[in-house]
């Protein structure tokens, strides 16, 4: 960048932007270097593909503009050649990896931290965490839905183990929280889970 | 009157105070009503004052009095007359400045008491010293909660990437302990509505029901209640089981207990007490 | 090194070492450019701030040296001055736009700045954040006025959780600040929070 682009880049950043409208201002110019950085921003918050003419009516500026300010972007990525390409899909633009460390990226996705559950699991896991020991058919009962793959997923993630049989039709196995449940959860016990109370308490404005 | 002020008393109340805005005050702040953000409930405030401490703060900061010397006496009774007013104004004075009056007064009391001559000067103890590190605390929290603001509002500027490809093959909550008690309250309300929901003719009558729980504690001495209601033969039937439990707790023949907390519930008779 | 020798060199990292040995292939040596290229890329793709060290598990090269990519990665994205930063937020890093943009953004993407937090909110907030774990009871003896609707916000917003029991008179639940606080505040950690000494000198004397 010459010692005058940048001169001119400082000048507009400088400037601050109409902070009390919300409407953006159309009579304000908006020079090349700050095109560019709004047209990168919004290629990167839209939650897919982004047409140069959209971007076009949010700046208020001529769709020429931004295809130009684009094509600098794409050159800017290119040079750049990190692991990140903007790239034209299903007419619009868009910022992707590379496909070149695929491989990391799936190794990556595949170990994700797992101390995150799905709302049925979670489901599960607080019928369990309250009304232990408990049945299958007992947890149907209470959450109205099965839950075969929730069960799976809590004693994958050792969050709950089985214990025993109850004496009745079927003898089913019973579950409990285990103690990795207590260490996920930063509980010393059961008996440090929040109660009713406690979350009346909040609830209800009155403690003490 | 009641704690909250209900929203269709909203208009009648706050007309008198903006009249009075300009005539009433005291150390040249003014009341106010306003919704809570965090509930439907309606707040009074007094100025800027969330609390007794804040009302404290203004007022100290207004008589431009020393914090570390404050004239206790004077300070309480403009303290007082705040009181006064929002009752005037037929506000509601939250309990937790009434309890601050009720300090300070005690506060004042221990000033005009005459010191042990006995004790050593650097034993005194000045009565004031846990209020001005209370006011001090609170000040200084309160200067942290702006910075916590504005650094909320220059995050807020800030934008993430939307959401892409991977993250959706990855549809997960975080979890925390709160969490777990919320849904599992919704799951009980939802297992609730249900219920509520299927209307059957009826099977068992609420009279045959009550008959069947008050013979069922007698012989048994005590009744897991989860066992009787696992006797149900529908939902409907379930009901009229939890109804008639109750009938008899309100009519005093049975009573309901429970020994840890989510235990199970036990039903006992009540032994009539001779008259 | 002449501009020459320097792209040589690049070059050569850019270049796999070794890929011909399926032997040694999971002890590959791993560029520094590449390595920077990884690290940009799962930084791009994770959902949330990832650390240093997952990254360098999932690379499996040393922590300092995912650390010194991430610094060279910084570095880029400052000197290119576009719309994007890499910054550490909540013990990880992060691609997010610059605030500068933040009215054309909010235009596209019709949002508003979410509500904010009220006055008694954030002050039970910032006790919290400073006297953590603190009980219902100890917020209320520093703030003078019950908070429960504030804290049950609080909870609403995940900005805080709720973490084991204080073993004293009613056992109340012990709450702290939550990796949300840290997000949402622009945290890199709790000790990035200015002390409570700062605020010292506007306790003693005269505000406003």
């Amino acid at each position: 960048m010459s010692p005058k682009a940048e001169a001119a880049v400082e000048e507009l950043e400088a400037e601050p932007l109409d902070s009390s409208d919300a409407e953006v201002e159309s009579t304000r110019e908006i020079g090349a270097t700050e095109l560019k950085a709004i047209a990168e921003a919004l290629i990167f918050v839209a939650d897919e593909p982004i047409s140069a003419k959209t971007i076009a009516d949010v700046v208020k500026v001529d769709r020429e503009a931004v295809e130009t300010a684009i094509a600098e972007l794409v050159e800017e990525y290119n040079t750049r050649n990190g692991a990140l390409q903007l790239r034209e899909i299903a007419g619009g633009w868009q910022i992707a990896t590379r496909p070149e460390h695929h491989e990391q990226i799936r190794a990556y996705l595949r170990s994700r931290p797992s101390a995150k559950l799905s709302l049925a699991s979670l489901e599960t896991l607080a019928v369990i965490a309250y009304k232990q020991p408990v049945t299958v058919p007992e947890i149907l009962e209470i959450r109205g839905v099965q839950s075969p793959s929730a069960i799976k997923t809590l004693l994958d993630k050792r969050l709950i183990i089985a214990k025993g049989r109850k004496e009745t039709v079927g003898r089913p196995m019973m579950y409990r929280t285990s103690k990795e449940f207590l260490i996920q959860f930063g509980l010393k016990d059961l008996s440090e889970l929040p109660s009713m109370e406690d979350f009346q308490d909040l609830a209800g404005g009155e403690t003490q | 009157m009641e704690e909250t002020v209900q929203t269709a008393e909203l208009e009648d109340k706050v007309e008198p105070v903006a009249e009075a805005a300009t005539t009433i005050s005291v150390a040249g702040a003014q009341p106010s009503i306003a919704p809570d953000a965090d509930s439907d409930q309606l707040k009074v405030t007094l100025g800027e004052f969330e609390g007794p401490l804040d009302l404290l703060l203004y007022l100290i900061r207004q008589e431009q009095v020393n914090i570390y010397d404050i004239p206790v006496a004077r300070i309480t009774d403009e303290y007082l007359r705040y009181l006064n007013l929002m009752q005037e104004l037929d506000l509601t004075v939250a309990g937790d400045f009434l309890v601050m009056a009720a300090q300070l007064i005690e506060l004042k009391s221990r000033m005009l008491l005459p010191r042990d001559p006995l004790a050593q000067e650097e034993e005194i103890e000045d009565p004031r010293s846990e209020l001005v590190y209370r006011l001090l605390e609170h000040e200084k929290f309160k200067a942290a909660a702006q910075m916590l603001w504005s650094r909320a509002t220059v995050e807020q500027a800030v934008f993430k990437r939307a959401e892409i490809e991977t993250d959706t093959n990855n549809p997960e909550v975080a979890v925390g302990l709160f969490d777990l008690l919320r849904v599992f309250q919704q799951i009980l309300a939802r297992h609730k509505e249900e219920i509520m929901m299927e209307i059957e003719r009826e099977e068992v009558t609420m009279a045959e029901m009550i008959d069947r729980l008050r013979n069922m504690v007698r012989s048994a001495g005590e009744l897991n209640l989860m066992k009787f209601f696992e006797r149900a033969q529908s939902r409907r039937e379930l009901v009229v089981a939890f109804l008639s439990v109750l009938e008899l707790v309100r009519l005093s023949e049975i009573s309901l207990l429970q020994r840890e907390t989510f235990g199970d519930i036990m039903a006992t008779p009540v032994i009539p007490t001779p008259a």
